[in-house]
């Protein structure tokens, strides 16, 4: 099916197609801007994601799951914030802010002492991605300071910076399960994105995919039993769900366009994503299938 | 009717006196491949209309007309197209209309419903069925260049390319022994099959049509038409086994065929050259296949996956000529831009310039041990395959010399020219022996010796 | 490569005797497939050919088209023994889908003679005679009148062993208008309209033209002109009463005034001047005005800018300093009416430092000897000659070989740019040499008419190209300025465009143009002289509106073409109207637009970057070549919009301190500045009609302000003030 | 202008101007003979069809997309150059992509891919400068591709021969290209600017009123010159009839709504719309296939107006100093896949590919090798370019780059080539190039035709 041709006929089977998941499937907006990197705080109430705001602005904003009003997170950003993380009670944030010409700073706010700390490195590359451990001990991110880009971790202080992997390729997207014990994330090593998982220590590593297409954003659910995560492995970006260990995957969205970016709700029953539909970018809430379409680790 | 060649007026002319249906295949196909596709075909599709296959001509185009509805001639784009007076709409462009006699059989197989009575899918080339060739002129009156030349199996006939025919002689005294008539109007290349009994001419007519005939090489009958295109086939070769036949023609395409019990059927289709591919031949496994083409690039293909290996592009020209190196490593190809290179199969990178020549060359023979090689510079080379060292020089050539062959078992070499000479040549020493023009009847009022330098 | 064909010699034996071939490749097939457009630029003759079929183009390169047709992909294109199926000839017949269409017919002369040629075997002899002389009859030029509009030409070439043959079925006739006459491939000349057009007759590397002129008088003619006042009207009355073309009316006081001013001066005359001129009752007062301009340093700084236009003159091409130096220079040439062919001497033989002689700019402007000769061929010769740099000109008379040979003489001139980055020293060095691209041998200087030059090697070869151009009896120099001047005063060439003389191209008005060229040479090449002869006649001062019977006559001057005003003189004249004018970057305040050096000084004030905006869209050239063509005269959208909701227009309009606002705080009675505003824009006083209608609008306005500013925008948005008329 | 016995524009090759030519023929059915075959008239015609694009669009993809992360991966090469893309086959012979194009992947029957271009300059506006003239920009800079087409061209209805879409003149931040426009041309031939947001609206900033002014006030103002003119003989000759259509369309585009349909986007449908993504690039790709579709001969569609693809107030452009990957990942590659895709679809199905020249590229691509940022940086030897449409032959992969994508092993493909192409496409020959004096040396990209 192409969904490019602009026959009716098209747009009747993609409705079908929708239409199919909409049981399941709850759009949260309907604005249509480009948005990405959403997550869950306080216990599931609100959504923190980014948007492109203006062709010049990428800049978070929050959404009330009750009312789906949404606000700047903070009404005074001008500059450009992604990937927002949040720890588990809270009390910290960090995102990656642009403060000039390619360059970012990565900045970890304590909200409730109100002090700023910011992850220093050589060099002008930009960190990516944090991930709070579950007991406020560590903020875990990717960077390349000089050849493959690899996770380090830091203190909620922004000091005592350690590199957790050593690996080849580009490592991206760290997870802590909620026992704090492990970090899923995914690596280039075996010619694309696969995911992985390791110690909290970086010890112990295992994959969990295998194919020649990517395998990008693996999150841990609440119970730190499943892994959400983006593939491109039926040839659009769809978001599946698999057993930590790798098994059981599941296919939660399955469109000819993009779902990506996926967040757990704290219940461990949904997720949110972001879903692009007629060229629109949107958040969606989505049903964790328990069973249903099982693809191979393949 | 003097614009179209006479098997095609022979096929139309057929029918109509007999009365019976139009076939898509005989009448209409040849005036669609002849008059239309090369702006209504795949390379083109002017209008968005193509009809190189029965269906597409059916189907409709930019002006959302079907080209033919069966029994309907107002809702037949194409007929009205041929038949219209605005000179802005008529067909075909910027030409001459169809005849009345063509025209009419287009309405008439309209009328009688617009059957279809070929191979579903396939090219309007090849659903045409095979032609009749006219018969070859009794003496030639003008000299034509001879690019088809093969030794037979005990060396006692020279096959040569002719004006719609292989010419047959006897290389000892030049004597014409036979003639096998109803081959395309030229011959670009003749393989004799592994165990001496067949012969694959690779022929056509400029601009016309192209094909491969495979002929029982003791008496001449016609066993199959084989890859059938729009213009001239260039290249046919046996595998080594002789289970295999490989084609190389104008539409860029190698094509390869099998042999099935007593048919040859389509093996693979190699599309991978953007222009003509001139020469195609086997490595000793027969596991894959060297090409040289025009689109200045040398490709090697493995048979079984399909797949292309490589690509040499260090000539810079067509490049018309191909062969293994005995390691199987490595291919020497021959170019307009006067090398003959080797060039590794792993990286494509050359080996090595093994020699530059004073004008282009041509198709690489294979043979044993040896490389023959033709050469615009009217001189036949001999290299050795395995140090690409050179070892003969065959000089007397009055012409450019076009191609070559060898005689295994008498040790000789027989080369042919573009004034229509063949040479034969003692292999030990390049000592000439005679010559001859391959032409039946062709008479010389000059002195035979042509002393060039 | 060279090919040699030594079986050639024995090809045709199968057919014919030995002995003389029937049908001769060079002479025959080869015009055939020129003939026929084979081997056109478009077509085959492409740089790379089409379809994998390459010719040389125009059949330049015999040896290389036969071995194309006879041997190339073996010999695929020809069939030796049934002719009739040779590619070359399946495929122009469409025997075969031939994406050039239709080029041949099945039997007709042209395919007969190729397939003949085949039957021969495709003879090709190495040597044979050149084609020296190519005759046409009737030759020079022809008057046909209405109805006899048809004209049989033939063309007959001599060779050079002396013999000579009919080529009119060979040879290739173009119309240089097909408006007024087409030509068949067999020669015959149809008129369809009257006027004058030239037919190229071309064969072989010959050229020739003749020019007809077609006549016919309309239905009810009548024929109405204005006496002479000197030679310029007796030729151009004599063009038009030929063709029919009654002239218009001659202008009034005010369109003349202004139209002087704009062609002179490039400036509108102010309210006062055009009051005074009006209210003047005497009887030459026009040819007062002509002269007292003509003095006036506006004139020398305005005809200078015209120059700079065609000198590269800008700051990117010789920097900031000599931008003021060659300005000043030209602007002194003018001044003291220097001659014209001094100047083109001092141009042409400067030498040394490019700031204490301005003039060597002129070397320093171009990059090579190539691009030296090629702006002194179009600003002197009238030559566009690069086509000719790679191949022989298809349609003109210029060969390969001249133009490397006219190269020679700036061979040796070298440039080095000093310590300073802005000046350039030029000097001759006495050696250097131009190969031939495709020999590769050295040609020695060459002019046309006189031949190749054997120069000693001391001899300044610049020096010497100077004197023959310069000469009297040139017959290019004296024509290439006179028709240049004509230009700039009434719009439009004798020849147009006004630096491309070719025979392809003719004069409207020969007579015209040989009588101009004269006066100029004996006047001692005076440029003053001749335009105010010029500006004196009739001719310039006829009307630019058309009558019924002259209304489609745009070539032979029987009535006036409007111009849109220059973007120098659109801006100054928006400046003088509103009292605001434009200040410019790198000259003090008070310079005028059609004043200014160079388009590309330096702007220092960034606000002010966006206002030189107005003057390149309106066609300001960058000077960055020689050619006339860059000052772009189309009418574009973004003009248009400049002028409705353009910030440089609009701050004129809405200065609080502009004329008319002015006027308006001094309590003048609305009707003056009603008044002064048709004056200063139009040079004319306000009918009764427009007064009315501008009075009207102004009195029912509650902010008089904004509705002069309206009324001032309506004024300036007429075509009467945007076109020199 | 002058349309007749004037050799203004003329085609060296032939004498006549090809408009005039048409002109001519056109309004002369009878001219030609009947006993000579038409054969004149038909070359006539031929000539006037010569132009393959009556139209072209550039995609002009500003900053220097990596030429490894999209048309030219090397998962063969090692780890730190091939990126970490997988690699998804397309309909073309010996042409994959990166998984970042999976429409594009699928279309490429539509186009062609040139993988061994090269240009000389390795920054931005120098290279940009490169990339559309053809040309370095000192000493002289030469016109854009599509000034050399509106001159030749000329003017013809109320709309500009060529627009830039897009935000603003290509710059980085200290300077603009100075090859935006008419170069030696002049500024007369400068490209129209009208900017498209993600929504499809339409900003042209030469239409925005200045303070004081309404359409009331222009409709008043105009009305009173109309009242002035009809007092007197009104001008007439070509020239005056050319500036009368231009002041009208100007006074049209600025009163009245109606005249701005061609720009405006919300007469499409809205499946057309959303097929091309809710993005500013996006709806710029919409806007030009209506304006090539209304006749304008040269779009170009700037893919942003600052390079920078991470800075403060840029626009995210394809200079990926920093988060290559992230951003081709999540943002770049997806909206010009999308994009791209609906326009190749879009012409294709409403015949405009036929007779419009679509052409994707960049200045230059970026470092096979992975910087220590993890991102790559400039890279002028090797890149990539696309092409679909007039005269093209799709579905080619043309030239190559040697294992690691750093330069071509066949012959590099430059700008110069790139315009030369676009003008003899256009119906701008060998001759008429060298009267213009523009792209002079240039080859034709005989692989694509």
């Amino acid at each position: 099916m192409n969904f490019y041709s602009f026959t009716g006929g098209c747009f009747f089977l993609l409705g079908l197609i929708t239409a199919g998941f909409s049981s399941a499937k709850t759009p949260l907006t309907t604005d249509g801007s480009n948005k990405r990197d959403p997550v869950f705080i306080a216990g599931g109430a609100t959504l923190v994601y980014g948007v492109d705001e203006n062709r010049d602005l990428i800049r978070l904003r929050q959404l009330d799951l009750d009312t789906l009003e949404s606000k700047p997170y903070y009404e005074s950003a001008n500059r450009h914030h992604v990937e927002v993380a949040f720890s588990r009670d809270g009390r910290y944030i960090s995102y990656t802010e642009c403060t000039g010409n390619l360059t970012a700073q990565f900045v970890i706010k304590d909200l409730q002492e109100k002090k700023d700390f910011f992850v220093k490195h050589s060099g002008r590359g930009g960190t990516r991605s944090p991930a709070f451990a579950p007991d406020n001990s560590v903020v875990v991110y990717a960077f390349a300071e000089k050849g493959p880009q690899q996770l380090w971790s830091v203190d909620m202080e922004a000091k005592n910076k350690k590199q957790l992997t050593q690996c080849e390729g580009i490592s991206n997207w760290p997870s802590f399960t909620p026992d704090g014990k492990t970090i899923v994330f995914s690596n280039t090593r075996e010619n694309n994105y696969e995911i992985y998982s390791m110690d909290a220590n970086g010890s112990n590593e295992k994959r969990l995919t295998e194919n020649t297409i990517m395998d990008i954003r693996p999150v841990a659910s609440p119970n730190g039993k499943q892994i959400a995560f983006t593939s491109l492995r039926n040839g659009f970006y769809n978001v599946y769900v698999m057993n930590l260990d790798g098994a059981n995957v599941r296919q939660v969205t399955d469109s000819e366009e993009r779902d990506d970016y996926p967040t757990w709700h704290p219940d461990g029953r949904r997720l949110a994503i972001v879903s692009e539909r007629k060229g629109k970018f949107d958040l969606y809430m989505v049903d964790v299938p328990t069973s249903g379409k099982v693809t191979t680790k393949r | 009717m003097r614009r179209f060649f006479t098997f095609l007026s022979a096929c139309i002319l057929s029918h109509q006196f007999h009365g019976d249906p139009v076939s898509f295949s005989k009448d209409l196909a040849p005036i669609l491949l002849t008059k239309c596709q090369s702006c209504h075909g795949p390379k083109k599709a002017k209008g968005k209309y193509r009809v190189d296959t029965f269906l597409r001509a059916m189907d409709k185009g930019a002006s959302d007309q079907p080209g033919f509805t069966p029994r309907n001639l107002d809702e037949s784009e194409v007929y009205y197209r041929l038949t219209t007076d605005d000179k802005d709409e008529r067909m075909p462009s910027e030409g001459d209309p169809l005849s009345s006699k063509q025209i009419a059989l287009f309405k008439r197989w309209i009328e009688e419903g617009s059957t279809f009575d070929g191979e579903q899918g396939a090219s309007l080339a090849s659903i045409i069925p095979p032609p009749v060739h006219p018969r070859s002129p009794e003496k030639y009156s003008l000299r034509i260049p001879i690019q088809a030349l093969a030794y037979g199996a005990d060396g006692n006939e020279l096959f040569v390319g002719g004006y719609h025919e292989i010419t047959v002689w006897n290389p000892k005294d030049g004597k014409l022994l036979r003639r096998i008539g109803n081959i395309g109007q030229r011959s670009y290349a003749i393989d004799l099959s592994p165990n001496g009994r067949l012969l694959a001419v690779a022929c056509g007519a400029p601009g016309l049509y192209g094909e491969v005939r495979l002929l029982d090489a003791s008496n001449g009958k016609l066993i199959d038409v084989l890859a059938r295109t729009p213009d001239v086939a260039l290249d046919a070769r046996f595998a080594p086994d002789g289970t295999k036949l490989a084609t190389a023609s104008t539409d860029g395409r190698i094509r390869v065929f099998e042999q099935r019990e007593q048919e040859w059927g389509i093996l693979k289709t190699f599309v991978n050259h953007s222009d003509w591919v001139n020469a195609v031949t086997w490595s000793s496994d027969g596991k894959r296949l060297a090409s040289a083409s025009r689109d200045k690039t040398a490709k090697v293909f493995d048979l079984e996956s399909g797949k292309r290996v490589v690509t040499f592009s260090g000539h810079s020209g067509s490049v018309n000529g191909v062969a293994f190196h005995p390691d199987g490593k490595q291919v020497y190809s021959t170019s307009d831009d006067k090398l003959l290179a080797l060039w590794k199969i792993e990286d494509g990178k050359k080996s090595r310039d093994v020699h530059r020549f004073g004008a282009g060359v041509h198709k690489i023979l294979s043979s044993g041990e040896s490389l023959f090689i033709s050469s615009n510079d009217k001189i036949a080379y001999e290299y050795s395959l395995q140090e690409g060292r050179q070892r003969n020089q065959f000089t007397g050539h009055g012409d450019w010399a076009l191609s070559i062959t060898f005689d295994s078992l008498n040790k000789l070499v027989a080369s042919s020219g573009f004034d229509g000479r063949i040479h034969i040549w003692n292999h030990a020493d390049a000592k000439a022996i005679h010559s001859f023009f391959a032409l039946p009847g062709y008479e010389l009022v000059e002195p035979t010796e042509i002393s060039l330098e | 490569m060279k090919i040699i064909y030594p079986v050639f010699f024995l090809l045709f034996l199968g057919l014919t005797c030995a002995g003389k071939p029937k049908i001769s490749f060079n002479h025959e097939v080869l015009p055939i497939l020129s003939k026929q457009g084979c081997s056109q630029g478009s077509c085959h003759g492409a740089p790379h050919g089409k379809g994998h079929f390459r010719l040389s183009l125009r059949a330049f390169d015999p040896s290389l088209d036969s071995h194309t047709i006879f041997r190339e992909e073996l010999g695929r294109r020809i069939n030796p023994i049934e002719p009739s199926k040779s590619l070359l000839l399946l495929k122009p017949t469409m025997a075969i889908a031939h994406e050039g269409g239709q080029r041949l017919k099945v039997d007709s002369f042209e395919y007969n003679l190729i397939r003949d040629w085949i039957r021969e075997g495709c003879p090709t002899p190495e040597e044979e005679a050149k084609c020296v002389k190519l005759e046409i009859q009737p030759g020079g030029s022809k008057l046909l009148k209405w109805p006899e509009f048809n004209l049989q030409l033939s063309a007959r070439a001599t060779f050079s062993d002396g013999s000579s043959r009919d080529v009119t079925r060979l040879a290739v006739f173009t119309t240089s208008d097909e408006n007024v006459a087409v030509v068949t491939p067999a020669g015959k000349v149809t008129g369809q309209n009257r006027g004058q057009v030239a037919i190229l007759v071309r064969y072989l590397e010959q050229v020739q033209s003749i020019r007809i002129t077609f006549s016919r008088k309309p239905e009810g003619f009548t024929w109405k002109a204005p006496s002479p006042v000197n030679y310029i009207d007796e030729k151009v009355l004599a063009k038009l009463r030929i063709l029919h073309y009654p002239p218009s009316p001659l202008i009034s006081d005010s369109t003349f005034l202004r139209r002087i001013h704009l062609d002179l001066t490039g400036l509108l005359p102010k309210a006062a001047v055009v009051r005074t001129f009006l209210s003047d009752k005497t009887t030459d007062k026009r040819s007062e005005l002509i002269d007292s301009l003509l003095d006036s340093p506006d004139y020398a700084k305005y005809w200078a800018r015209k120059w700079g236009d065609l000198l590269r003159l800008s700051r990117k091409q010789v920097g900031e300093g000599a931008v003021y130096k060659f300005a000043d220079w030209l602007e002194r040439s003018i001044a003291t009416n220097q001659s014209y062919d001094d100047f083109a001497r001092d141009l042409l033989t400067a030498k040394g430092s490019s700031l204490l002689n301005p003039e060597a700019n002129f070397i320093r402007t171009t990059i090579n000897a190539e691009d030296a000769m090629e702006s002194t061929s179009q600003l002197f010769l009238g030559s566009r000659i690069q086509c000719a740099k790679c191949h022989n000109h298809p349609f003109e008379r210029w060969t390969q070989d001249n133009y490397y040979g006219l190269t020679a003489f700036f061979a040796q001139t070298k440039t080095k740019k000093l310590g300073k980055s802005e000046e350039t020293f030029v000097w001759d060095a006495k050696e250097g040499e131009v190969r031939h691209p495709v020999t590769g041998k050295h040609l020695p200087p060459w002019v046309p008419d006189t031949g190749a030059f054997e120069l000693p090697p001391d001899k300044d070869r610049r020096q010497v190209f100077a004197e023959w151009l310069t000469k009297p009896s040139n017959p290019f120099f004296a024509k290439v300025e006179v028709n240049r001047i004509w230009a700039s005063l009434m719009g439009i060439g004798i020849v147009e465009p006004f630096d491309d003389f070719r025979d392809t191209n003719p004069p409207s008005n020969q007579p015209l143009l040989e009588a101009l060229a004269k006066d100029f040479v004996q006047s001692g090449f005076n440029r003053r002289d001749l335009i105010r002869k010029i500006v004196n006649s009739n001719a310039y001062q006829t009307s630019a509106e058309s009558n019924e019977f002259n209304r489609d006559d745009t070539r032979f001057f029987s009535f006036r073409q409007p111009r849109r005003l220059e973007a120098e003189q659109l801006v100054d004249a928006l400046g003088q109207v509103t009292g605001k004018p434009m200040k410019f970057p790198g000259v003090p305040n008070k310079v005028k637009a059609v004043h200014l050096p160079a388009p590309d000084l330096a702007q220092k004030n960034r606000s002010m970057i966006g206002d030189i905006e107005f003057l390149k869209v309106f066609g300001q050239p960058e000077r960055q070549t020689v050619c006339s063509c860059e000052r772009a005269g189309d009418a574009g959208l973004g003009q248009a919009l400049q002028l409705f909701n353009g910030k440089l227009f609009n701050s004129m309009l809405t200065a609080g301190d502009s004329l008319f606002r002015k006027s308006l705080s001094a309590k003048k009675p609305l009707s003056e500045i009603v008044e002064n505003l048709h004056l200063s824009s139009l040079s004319r006083f306000p009918n009764e009609k427009e007064k009315a209608i501008a009075l009207a609008y102004l009195e029912k306005a509650t902010d008089k302000g904004k509705a002069l500013e309206d009324l001032c925008w309506a004024i300036l948005n007429r075509n009467e003030f945007l076109f020199n008329h | 202008m002058l349309d007749f016995g004037n050799f203004k524009a003329r085609d060296c090759e032939n004498g006549v101007g090809r408009r005039s030519f048409l002109k001519t023929a056109s309004a002369l059915p009878f001219a030609f003979g009947a006993g000579y075959g038409g054969i004149d008239l038909e070359a006539a015609r031929k000539l006037g069809d010569r132009a393959k694009a009556k139209s072209v669009i550039l995609l002009w993809l500003w900053g220097g997309p990596s030429h490894i992360d999209t048309f030219d991966p090397k998962p063969e090469a090692p780890m730190e150059y091939r990126g970490p893309f997988g690699v998804i086959p397309t309909k073309t012979d010996g042409l994959q992509v990166t998984e970042l194009l999976p429409q594009l992947a699928k279309r490429s029957h539509l186009y062609s891919v040139i993988r061994s271009m090269q240009t000389t300059n390795g920054g931005h506006p120098g290279a940009g400068t490169v990339g559309l003239t053809g040309f370095e920009e000192n000493p002289t800079v030469h016109p854009n591709f599509g000034s050399i087409m509106s001159k030749h061209r000329g003017r013809s209805g109320a709309l500009p021969p060529f627009f830039y879409l897009g935000q603003g003149i290509p710059r980085d931040l200290p300077r603009r290209i100075e090859g935006y426009g008419g170069g030696t041309l002049g500024k007369a031939y400068d490209p129209f600017l009208v900017s498209c947001s993600e929504n499809g609206k339409v900003g042209i900033p030469t239409l925005d009123l200045l303070p004081g002014m309404t359409p009331n006030r222009i409709h008043n103002r105009r009305g009173l010159m109309a009242q002035l003119d009809d007092t007197s003989r009104k001008l007439d000759g070509d020239g005056v009839d050319g500036w009368n259509q231009a002041h009208h369309a100007a006074y049209g585009l600025l009163t009245d709504p109606k005249a701005r349909d061609s720009f405006d986007l919300t007469t499409e449908s809205q499946s057309t719309r959303d097929a091309y993504g809710q993005t500013s690039f996006g709806q710029s790709c919409l806007l030009a296939r209506r304006l090539v579709e209304t006749g304008v001969p040269y779009v170009q569609v700037n893919w942003s107006e600052y390079v920078e693809t991470f800075t403060p107030n840029g626009d995210f452009g394809w200079d990926t100093h920093i988060y290559n990957f992230e951003l081709l990942q999540d943002r770049h590659c997806p909206i010009f896949d999308r994009a791209f895709s609906a326009l190749l679809d879009d012409m294709n199905s409403r015949g405009l590919l036929e007779d419009t020249l679509v052409i994707a590229t960049g200045e230059f691509g970026r470092t096979p090798k992975i910087s220590n940022r993890a991102a790559r940086e400039h890279h002028k030897d090797c890149y990539f370019s696309v092409w679909a449409g007039a005269g093209i032959q799709p579905g080619r992969a043309i030239g190559e780059s040697d294992k690691r994508g750093e330069r071509p092993v066949t012959d590099p493909i430059t700008p110069l080539m790139m315009g030369t192409t676009i003008a003899e496409l256009s119906g701008i020959g060998a001759r008429e190039r060298a009267e213009m004096k523009v792209l002079d040396g240039g080859k034709v990209i005989n692989e694509l035709l």
